[in-house]
């Protein structure tokens, strides 16, 4: 009876993949303890005395460890990433009067995204025999990782940063510098000619974008006279760099449609054209892990990025929180990125590289001499 | 360990737990997931043609120029970002040394946007 | 901290690198690997010069910088004439390239 | 601390650039050589120049990289994973331990190993003044150089129509 059989199979692999959470946690949670017990001693009596067990969890909050793990760093981004992609699906669906996501969960398919990943991790592996199997797997990994990287750098509030580098800025462009690497190596690891033309169609766009976006971020960096992007928030107490330099915010706001290969940027994943891209012969997690994760680590990034450049990061009205500050204006701005998709077509990639040089850059050099000339000329903040 | 290489030792232990977060998604599918190869799965998609080769070759000629001009303007880019922290110290005879440093860079921009255009060139 | 002499041997073995790839590689881009490899245990040497000998002073940054630049410069148009060989001979083997000769 | 990280990176940097260019597939080998230039960056970083790092990942691995990575799958071709070595490769390992002996004895003879390195350091800030003051002629010069090899590339690279 197939039925029977196709029931057991699947009984069998959700306790397998209870099985395999539950050791997992063990161990992430024996690692975690490993390393943050001495500090933070664990006593049973924390169990029968709630006020012992919070002043333990207001001790651990302020720790590194707690950061990395929990708030500015992985849990809270991977969080963001599931919200940004259902908030898309669904955002899409209402500008192009569709429906979304519906029935995972019982409201508007809150759901989705649990059910996405759960679809993903019971899917086949499928790895071409043709590819380079060690940079193919690779490839997915390295690009979660170093996108993960440039959250390190940015300040959801003073408090709340995980390292306070002087040349945050810098750290972004050094971690974007990488997405065309490892691009291309998925691509050419592949071995198979979608993704190669893909790879190189990311690798161009990518690379052509960068420069007017670096040059953007030159003006905020110029007013604020510091690499350190809380530095650049405080200096926005009195007025948002969006008001002083909007050229630079505009420009910075399409290149970053550009890096993130977003319509009307997309053409190294323009399914009409190359299939997926570079993705072409990824499935399952593989695919997930870029796609799902990565990709959105990057919208987070950049989107906090803008929020933090010209928007004035957690700084708004009292009584709310700075933290809600910041991640209600990084949503607004992951919305305004999301927007285009549903409504532009897409550019032909001769005229998206030259728009690039000839247009966005000249348009940010303009503004960053007219802001050095400004503060040069006794512009003071 | 001190100031800045603290900072960066933090945002490589903020990679690295990425990396060592993302490692179990890979590892779940393989224990929990169906696994039935075959020889059209396992071949490389081609709109479902039967693959007419590797993808080991590069065609983009066209738009070399765009990449050798990227590689001048980033190392532009980042002497603009010294200059842009230092901008009090060196006032503005730093200023006009910098708008020369990027009159004299717009020339390979026209010439090569110039260039870049002609498609019969590539 | 480690010693400076520590990094000046990193710079020796990797400058050493780069002399073997000079010398043993016919392949043009593998040359120019090994020049992009000593042009880095240069600069290695200029910032840890800078950092044991001169601490307060940024001149040996200044020059990296310079010199990166420089390398950068170097390989546009190193890749370029590898660029240009290539689509003469259909390969960058620096043996074969004898029709430059005057 | 500092000594594991510099005991790392220095493996990486090392064995990097000898795959860089002994790799069979010159495509991996470019991409051992961006690692190298990782390598290089957190060696500045572990001197304290952490924009000189900074910089060296965004020129280098960004930019240098990037087109390297593209020029070689540009050019590679199939029969270079059919290596013919053999005759020189035994030269070229003599005569790199020969510079490697020969310099690492002058570095070792030198009085450079008693230096005790100092806790006070230059801000970064200062690069960008020391570049625009003191070298500021090196600077434009730079200008000159970048572009005059922009424009020498360009016409390099393209076909001969004209």
């Amino acid at each position: 009876m197939p039925i029977i059989r196709t029931l057991t199979s699947f009984l069998i692999r959700i306790v397998a993949l209870i099985i395999v959470i539950l050791v997992l946690g063990l161990i992430a949670i024996l690692a975690a303890y490993y390393f943050i017990g001495p500090s933070f001693p664990l006593t049973p009596s924390m169990l029968i005395n709630p006020q012992e067990a919070i002043a333990f969890t207001f001790a651990l909050m302020d720790t590194d460890f707690f950061r990395i793990v929990v708030f500015p760093g992985f849990t809270f981004v991977a969080l963001y990433a599931a919200i940004a992609g259902l908030w898309e699906r669904k955002l899409l669906a209402k500008i192009q009067l569709r429906v979304g996501p519906l029935y995972a969960g019982k409201f508007e398919g809150i759901l989705q995204p649990i059910a996405d990943v759960l679809k993903l991790l019971f899917k086949e592996l499928v790895i071409p025999r043709v590819v380079d199997r060690f940079f193919f797997i690779a490839a997915p990994l390295l690009t979660v990782t170093i996108a993960t990287a440039a959250i390190a750098v940015i300040p959801v509030t003073e408090r709340w940063v995980i390292a306070r580098s002087d040349v945050g800025v810098l750290v972004i462009f050094a971690v974007l510098g990488f997405f065309p690497i490892t691009a291309l190596m998925a691509a050419w690891s592949s071995n198979s000619r979608y993704p190669m033309l893909g790879g190189l169609r990311a690798l161009h766009q990518m690379v052509a974008y960068e420069i007017p976006l670096i040059l953007s971020v030159l003006a905020p960096v110029v007013f604020a006279g510091s690499l350190n992007l809380i530095d650049i928030v405080e200096k926005q107490s009195s007025i948002w760099f969006a008001l002083l330099a909007p050229i630079s915010a505009l420009t910075f706001y399409i290149c970053s449609l550009a890096e993130l290969e977003r319509i009307p940027f997309d053409l190294p994943e323009a399914e009409p054209e190359l299939v997926s891209g570079w993705l072409t012969e990824y499935g399952g997690m593989n695919f997930g892990l870029i796609l799902g994760i990565a990709v959105y680590i990057k919208l987070y990034v950049l989107s906090a990025l803008f929020t933090t450049l010209f928007l004035g990061g957690w700084l708004g009205p009292q009584p709310l929180p700075p933290e809600f500050w910041f991640i209600f204006k990084t949503f607004i701005v992951t919305t305004f990125l999301l927007i285009p998709r549903g409504v532009f077509p897409r550019l032909r990639i001769d005229l998206l590289l030259r728009q690039s040089w000839a247009v966005y850059f000249i348009l940010a050099l303009i503004n960053l001499v007219v802001a050095a000339a400004a503060v040069l000329g006794g512009f003071k903040l | 360990m001190r100031g800045m290489a603290s900072d960066l030792l933090l945002i490589l232990l903020t990679a690295g737990f990425a990396f060592a977060a993302s490692v179990p998604f890979l590892i779940i599918p393989i224990l929990i997931a169906p696994k039935n190869p075959n020889k059209p799965k396992e071949t490389q998609y081609e709109c479902g043609q039967v693959p007419s080769g590797g993808g080991k070759f590069s065609l983009m000629m066209q738009y070399y120029a765009y990449l050798l001009m990227f590689v001048a303007f980033d190392v532009m880019s980042m002497f603009l970002f010294a200059w842009g922290i230092s901008l009090y110290t060196v006032g503005l005879s730093g200023f006009l040394a910098v708008i020369l440093f990027i009159g004299i860079l717009l020339i390979p921009l026209g010439f090569t946007l110039y260039h870049a255009a002609r498609r019969e060139l590539w | 901290m480690e010693p400076l002499v520590n990094y000046l041997f990193v710079s020796v073995v990797l400058f050493a690198i780069g002399v073997y790839g000079l010398v043993t590689k016919k392949n043009a881009l593998r040359m120019l690997f090994a020049i992009e490899i000593l042009i880095n245990a240069a600069n290695l040497n200029f910032v840890a010069f800078t950092r044991y000998l001169h601490p307060t002073s940024v001149t040996g940054h200044s020059l990296a910088m310079f010199s990166i630049a420089l390398a950068a410069a170097e390989a546009a148009v190193g890749l370029a004439i590898i660029l240009a060989v290539f689509r003469l001979r259909k390969d960058v083997d620096v043996s074969e390239i004898k029709g430059l000769r005057g | 601390m500092v000594d594991v990280a510099f005991a790392v990176l220095a493996v990486i940097t090392v064995i990097s650039a000898i795959l860089a260019l002994e790799a069979k597939e010159v495509v991996y080998g470019a991409i051992a050589l961006a690692l190298s230039f990782v390598g290089i960056a957190g060696f500045f970083a572990l001197l304290d120049a952490v924009f000189l790092a900074m910089f060296q990942l965004t020129v280098y691995v960004g930019a240098i990289a990037v087109l390297i990575l593209f020029t070689v799958m540009l050019v590679r071709r199939e029969q270079w994973l059919k290596a013919k070595e053999g005759v020189h490769r035994a030269a070229g390992v003599l005569v790199a331990i020969v510079v490697a002996l020969g310099l690492g004895y002058l570095v070792y003879a030198s009085t450079i190993a008693t230096v005790i390195p100092s806790v006070e350091q230059a801000p970064f800030t200062l690069i960008g003044a020391q570049i625009l003051t003191e070298y500021w002629l090196a600077f434009i010069t730079l200008a000159l150089v970048l572009a005059s090899a922009v424009i020498g590339a360009v016409v390099l690279a393209k076909l001969e129509r004209d």
